[in-house]
């Protein structure tokens, strides 16, 4: 046997269709990860109506419809963008796939501002019973005042549900960087455009998501 | 088990039996039938296997009868849990305090008992026992009543879970936790003394008197009781789950501060942080076990004071 | 820059985004008149449902998408209402002190 | 050069540095060599977590009277917890998809690999990571949580540090478990897509074999339910790190609320773990009574029933929480809707040997003994589904029995009727038969044995996690008999590994296609199997059981077989 460098790749015959399905399939699973969440969302809801009324009352409704439109818009642009590659306009593609990591950018930003804003008036983290004091938390701040049970299930499940959400931000960017990277280099290109396609996918999930958060945050409280 | 030791033991082990029957007999009919199938059946005595796909007939008689089957148990099984859940009016209520590693139960009239002097009942009376934790999930058990009920700590305001009983035959009967708690499940035992309504009105007037006694004499002794402290310290000197009360005061102590070792004299000020805050000093040689248990600082003054006589009573 | 539009199709997915901010933003105007809490959540969810609707069909392509495709959604959807339908029957019926 | 198109695909295919030896597997994208993989790795975790079950039971030798210590009150929380998550996590839960359905449900369907060769090959490394993680836990601590990581309590446990490590092992073991169960989403995936779009020309969904369609019904499940368990064992961790509170109620949450997702995931996990067993079964029985299965159809839509189901019946496990009893009425409905279609399995198969020719090979002895064991398994599953009976069974030995009999005597059984039953196609080289049927008597006895006491324990009250029990005369001679059966079964553990070790080293080549005359379609290509699989296209054309037709072929020298005469 000659030497070969390479490792043995079974040759597979590439199957698109298969692909996007399989990607799919993932993307159900992000929606279950979610969907437990909006689960001890409903539960905490209904047994604390009171609480989690006040303390949505604390969340920027304005804030929220700004970055609801971004979100909205970013994945306009993603479509085009996908569109733009297919019909063999790789820089237009590559000039809309900008436009979607700043208005991704964007998102994170103002999210940025609307938890800072949280925490100086510390709405994070606090506990009636003070256990957590004796955990000698960085973040607690002992001597702010206690909020009452309920709304601090309210933030806690704000901070970790928006907090996953960003994190899915932070990963689609990366992503659509890399992807750019591709577009430029040719690797991706009106012929190839699955890697594309599949990142527009995960976009519009992120974006999807954030269909339900909103609402359940910013409206109805 | 033998004669009804509660109201729960008939309806329990009718389906328990009533199970147990129809799944022997599957059990013996397919094992049978496999048995039969490979003497039978065996290579050696029938070489030509006969071509058989399937026999729609037969297929739609075994989901049938399984389907009827299972309504039965799921049935019985049902009407005797509804039977669990439901109080009679007239139920005498005794309330039960878990923690770990420890059971109390509470009389209405503010009696205590704790693990040790265990659960005693009245025969065929109802009882009513809402189930309270105050640290992890425990589970209320007594094996010969048929009797399990989780005990959860619940956020303000939300409803204790519950359970009843009504004894049928006087004797002690165990009583365990059979929710995984930590390093003493195991012995988080305690028992159930059944007794008849002139035992148990003696009984009762007993113990109310002696406990009002210990109250006003010692309360912090009472308290050690009633908090539960006794499950995991000794007034010996013996080392249980945490170190002895006994001859505390003025010992010196090695304990561990946020992970740095220090050396401490037991004091007042070391005891106070030692029952508001336990996990701020551990003793060295001990587990960080100790749960924060909510004390006024009334009860906190009456513990230290006990604490005192205690060492009192070895320096004598 | 007109064949532009064409050849890249701007046009269809820029309605579904306007159609979506408009919905958005009836969604926050609906969210000031005074109703009950469940009905209030009702309308959210609705609305919310029938954005998430169009994203699936037309950012996501679904539309252009063979059965199997819809067939899994339906799966997994139903699945979640299952879910949710059944932690209820616990907490719906608890006995609330 | 081509990479050779006839070796088998043990033989090292190049002779570069990285696809040598250990690498050639480590990095391979080949099914069958990740599958083999699996087999190894898991293997040794499992004896880890045997020999932790064998030292559990050790310790129940005599009661607490005695002064019998075996394994201190510390150490036993940590020992039943690391038991159970490797044998539910890392054994049993991916064991027979990740090993068997690696190997063989692409050449089941006639394909050349899966649908995400690559992504096969990232699930094991995601495997092998979470794994290791896993049992570094017990080094650094152990959590004693018990594999249900019940708030409060795992909130609220502090880690004992053994060696004077000081990390958080409960979180540890947590976050490991997190990674397991992407491995397990990613395998599930695949299988999904490959059995959607990778089939050979003719085999159509109802020609599948029956271990594919169980594949298939145990990749939905693992796709849909495992996301919620992973999500929620990180909010513990993140409840456990910083100051809030999802589950513990001293901080407003609900600890059943956790019991409900955890069960979400961990009821239909039950089915992940058995359903690929009952595939193998389905695979072992015709073709060792030479005969077509009884009711195909039924078997094969039964599978994908159970799957469906058993999504609905997770608060069966919650009956004494206090949910309320509407729900607890509602969920004992429906846990007893999933006996039906296990139940017409059981009779198809038993069925199936009626007017065959049967040969109680090894594999088919493991068989007969999954039928057994698991009715016994799932007929105590009634008890326990059935609500008055469970308040008084919950959280006692009658459990642990039962999910022993389910898990252990059905789906572990079920895998190694099936590693018997492949053996040789896996590696080309037979087993000592007799060493093989040895094992068999071992281990049913033992099994026997050690649980079935168990079972009388939990009806007389005997809780279960308990380090020690009270001196009750019951309660001491049926432990001691369950412990003698523990020694018993881990002499059969240790009789399989050793023929199945034996076998790999000095085991008799063969070459031999289809040495059991099977007639379905893996059986169809060479021994050991080349790297492509089939050396031609594949048309099917056959049922999966015919056979009539198969035996027809076989004399007509159109398929690879056996004819006994
Ligand atoms: C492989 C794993 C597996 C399987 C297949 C099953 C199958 C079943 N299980 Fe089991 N179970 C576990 C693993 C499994 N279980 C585990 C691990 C636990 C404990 C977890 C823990 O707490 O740590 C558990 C616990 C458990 C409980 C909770 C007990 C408690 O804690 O209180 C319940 C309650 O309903 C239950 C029920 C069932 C039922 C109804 C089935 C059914 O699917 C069984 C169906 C099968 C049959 C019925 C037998 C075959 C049919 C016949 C022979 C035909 C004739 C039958 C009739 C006429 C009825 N199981
Ligand atoms: C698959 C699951 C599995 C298996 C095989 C076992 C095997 C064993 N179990 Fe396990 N056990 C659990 C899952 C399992 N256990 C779970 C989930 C719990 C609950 C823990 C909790 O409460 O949280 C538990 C708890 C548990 C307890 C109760 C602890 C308590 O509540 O206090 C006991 C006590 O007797 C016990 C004993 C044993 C023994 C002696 C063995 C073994 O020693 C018996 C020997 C094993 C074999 C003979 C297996 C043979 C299989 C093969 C050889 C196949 C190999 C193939 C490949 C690797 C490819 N186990
Ligand atoms: C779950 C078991 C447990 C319970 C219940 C418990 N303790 Fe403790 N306690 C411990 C352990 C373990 C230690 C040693 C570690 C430490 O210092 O935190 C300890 C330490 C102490 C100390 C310091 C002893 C020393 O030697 O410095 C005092 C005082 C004390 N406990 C009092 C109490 C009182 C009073 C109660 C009841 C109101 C109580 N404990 C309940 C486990 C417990
Ligand atoms: Cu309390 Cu176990
Ligand atoms: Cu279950």
């Amino acid at each position: 046997m000659t030497e070969q460098t390479a490792t043995v790749e079974i040759p597979h015959h590439h199957d698109e269709t298969g692909t996007r399905l399989g990607f799919w399939l993932f993307l159900y699973t992000e929606l279950f990860l979610f969907a437990a969440f909006f689960l001890i969302y409903a539960v905490y809801r209904s047994n604390y109506l009171v609480e989690f009324r006040t303390a949505a009352e604390s969340l920027n409704t304005g804030i929220g419809t700004q970055n609801t439109i971004i979100l909205l818009a970013s994945s306009l642009t993603m479509v085009l963008s996908l569109n733009a590659l297919k019909a063999g306009k790789a820089r237009m593609a590559k000039t809309f796939l900008q436009f979607t990591i700043t208005l991704g950018l964007a998102f994170l930003v103002i999210k940025g501002f609307e938890w800072g804003a949280k925490f100086d008036h510390h709405l994070f983290l606090q506990t009636t019973k003070g256990i957590a004091a004796g955990e000698g938390s960085l973040l607690l701040n002992p001597s702010a005042e206690m909020l009452p049970v309920g709304q601090v299930l309210f933030f806690g499940l704000y901070f970790i549900m928006t907090g996953t959400h960003a994190l899915h931000i932070v990963i689609g960017l990366i992503w659509m960087i890399i992807v750019y990277v591709w577009i430029s280099k040719g690797s991706i290109n009106p012929d190839n455009y699955g890697t594309l396609e599949r990142c527009g996918l995960y976009w519009h999930l992120v974006d999807l998501i954030w269909i339900f958060l909103f609402p359940l945050y910013y409206l109805v409280a | 088990m033998n004669g009804a030791t509660s109201v729960f033991v008939s309806d329990v082990d009718f389906s328990f039996w009533l199970i147990f029957i129809i799944s022997a007999l599957c059990l013996v009919g397919i094992t049978g039938f496999v048995i039969f199938s490979i003497i039978k059946y065996n290579r050696k005595n029938n070489p030509e296997p006969t071509h058989i796909e399937g026999h729609t007939g037969l297929e739609i008689v075994w989901t049938v009868i399984p389907t009827i089957l299972v309504m039965f148990i799921f049935y019985f099984g049902m009407k005797g849990f509804i039977k669990m859940r439901s109080v009679p009016e007239n139920a005498m209520e005794i309330q039960v305090d878990a923690g770990m590693w420890w059971w109390k139960f509470t009389y209405p009239n503010g009696l205590e008992q704790t693990t040790g002097q265990g659960l005693t009942v009245p025969v065929d009376t109802p009882i009513y026992l809402p189930l309270h934790s105050v640290d992890v999930i425990h589970s209320f058990y007594i094996p010969a009543f048929r009797v399990k009920m989780d005990v959860v700590p619940k956020a303000e305001g939300e409803k204790l879970n519950y359970t009843w009983f009504e004894a049928g035959k006087p004797g002690d009967y165990d009583l365990f936790c059979a929710e995984y708690c930590g390093l003493n499940h195991a012995q988080m035992l305690s028992k159930v003394h059944v007794l008849s309504q002139e035992d148990y009105d003696a009984w009762f007037a007993e113990a109310s008197k002696a406990q009002a006694k210990l109250k006003s004499e010692s309360p912090g002794k009472a308290l050690l009781i009633s908090k539960g402290c006794i499950a995991c310290h000794s007034t010996d000197g013996s080392k249980l789950i945490g170190p002895s009360l006994k001859g505390l005061i003025g010992k010196t102590e090695t304990v561990l501060t946020d992970g740095a070792e220090r050396t401490i004299t037991v004091d007042d000020t070391y005891l106070r942080r030692s029952l508001n805050e336990p996990a701020a000093d551990i003793v060295k040689g001990f587990q960080p076990l100790m749960p924060p248990l909510p004390l006024t600082p009334q009860e906190v003054d009456d513990l230290i004071q006990y604490i005192h006589e205690l060492s009192e009573e070895t320096a004598e | 820059m007109k064949d532009i539009f064409k050849s890249i199709n701007v046009l269809n997915p820029s309605i579904v985004f306007i159609v979506l901010v408009l919905l958005t933003i009836t969604t926050v105007l609906l969210s000031g008149i005074d109703v009950s809490d469940s009905t209030a959540v009702i309308i959210a969810l609705a609305v919310a449902s029938i954005k998430a609707a169009l994203v699936l069909t037309y950012f996501m392509h679904l539309n252009h998408e063979p059965l199997v495709f819809k067939v899994f959604l339906g799966v997994a959807f139903f699945t979640l209402l299952v879910i949710f339908l059944l932690t209820f029957s616990d907490y719906s019926f608890r006995e609330m002190s | 050069m081509e990479p050779s198109q006839s070796g088998s695909y043990l033989q090292s295919h190049t002779s570069s540095r990285w696809t040598k030896g250990f690498m050639s597997w480590f990095m391979s994208t080949d099914h069958k060599r990740i599958g083999i993989m699996y087999g190894v790795s898991m293997f040794s975790f499992f004896g880890l977590a045997v020999l932790l079950g064998f030292f559990i039971k050790l310790q129940k030798l005599f009661p607490a009277a005695s002064g019998w210590e075996i394994i201190p009150p510390e150490l036993y929380g940590s020992f039943f917890t690391l038991h159970a998550v490797i044998m539910i996590f890392l054994f049993i839960v991916p064991g027979a998809p990740a090993i068997l359905g690696n190997f063989f449900l692409p050449l089941q369907i006639g394909a050349k690999d899966v649908a995400f060769p690559r992504v096969n090959l990232l699930s094991y490394w995601l495997y092998l990571f979470g794994a290791v993680m896993a049992v570094a836990g017990i080094v650094l601590g152990g959590a004693d949580t018990g594999w249900t990581f019940t708030p409060p309590y795992s909130v609220t446990t502090k880690t004992i540090s053994l060696f004077g490590f000081t990390v958080d092992s409960v979180s540890w073991m947590l976050v490991a478990t997190f990674i397991l169960g992407w491995g397990t989403i990613l395998t599930g995936i695949n299988f999904i897509v490959t059995i959607h779009r990778m089939r050979a020309e003719g085999m159509t969904f109802f020609k599948m074999p029956l271990f594919t369609w169980s594949i298939y019904a145990t990749s939905w499940l693992q796709v849909l339910a495992t996301p919620v368990v992973g999500i929620t064992l990180l909010m513990i961790v993140i409840e456990r790190i910083l100051p809030v509170g999802f589950f513990d109620p001293a901080k407003g949450g609900d600890p059943i609320l956790f019991q409900h997702l955890f069960w979400i995931y961990s009821h239909p996990a039950v089915y992940i773990m058995i359903l690929p067993s009952m595939g193998l079964i389905s695979e072992i029985i015709p073709t060792n009574s030479q005969k077509s299965i009884f009711g195909y159809k039924s078997i094969a839509i039964a599978s994908c029933s159970i799957a469906g189901v058993g999504y609905l019946l997770w608060a069966h496990h919650m009956f004494t929480t206090g949910i309320s009893d509407f729900a607890a009425i509602l969920f004992s409905f429906l846990t007893f809707l999933v006996a039906i279609p296990t139940a017409i399995k059981v009779f198809n198969w038993t069925a199936t040997l009626y007017k065959g020719s049967i040969v109680l090979t090894p594999p088919m002895l493991f068989a007969l003994a999954f039928i057994f064991n698991f009715s016994i398994g799932g007929l105590t599953g009634m008890f326990l589904g059935s609500l008055s009976t469970d308040i008084h069974l919950h959280d006692t030995d009658f459990v642990v029995a039962h999910f022993h009999y389910t898990m252990f005597g059905g789906a572990a059984f079920g895998i190694i009727a099936g590693i018997y039953h492949y053996f040789s196609k896996m590696f080309g080289k037979m087993y000592s038969m007799k060493w093989a049927n040895r094992s068999f008597i071992f281990m049913f006895i033992g099994f026997n044995t050690l649980y079935f006491p168990m079972l009388i324990l939990g009806f007389f009250g005997m809780p279960r996690r308990y380090h020690t029990y009270p001196d009750i005369p019951v309660y001491n001679n049926l432990q001691m008999l369950s412990t003698f059966g523990s020694w018993i079964l881990v002499t059969g553990v240790v009789l399989v590994l050793g023929t199945w070790i034996h076998g790999l080293i000095k085991g008799k080549r063969t070459t031999e296609q289809n040495p059991w005359n099977s007639s379905t379609l893996e059986w169809q290509t060479a021994t050991p199997p080349t790297l492509f699989n089939f050396e031609e296209a594949v048309v099917v054309t056959r049922e999966p059981y015919d056979y009539h037709g198969f035996r027809e072929d076989v004399k007509n020298g159109k398929a690879a077989g056996v004819i006994h005469d």
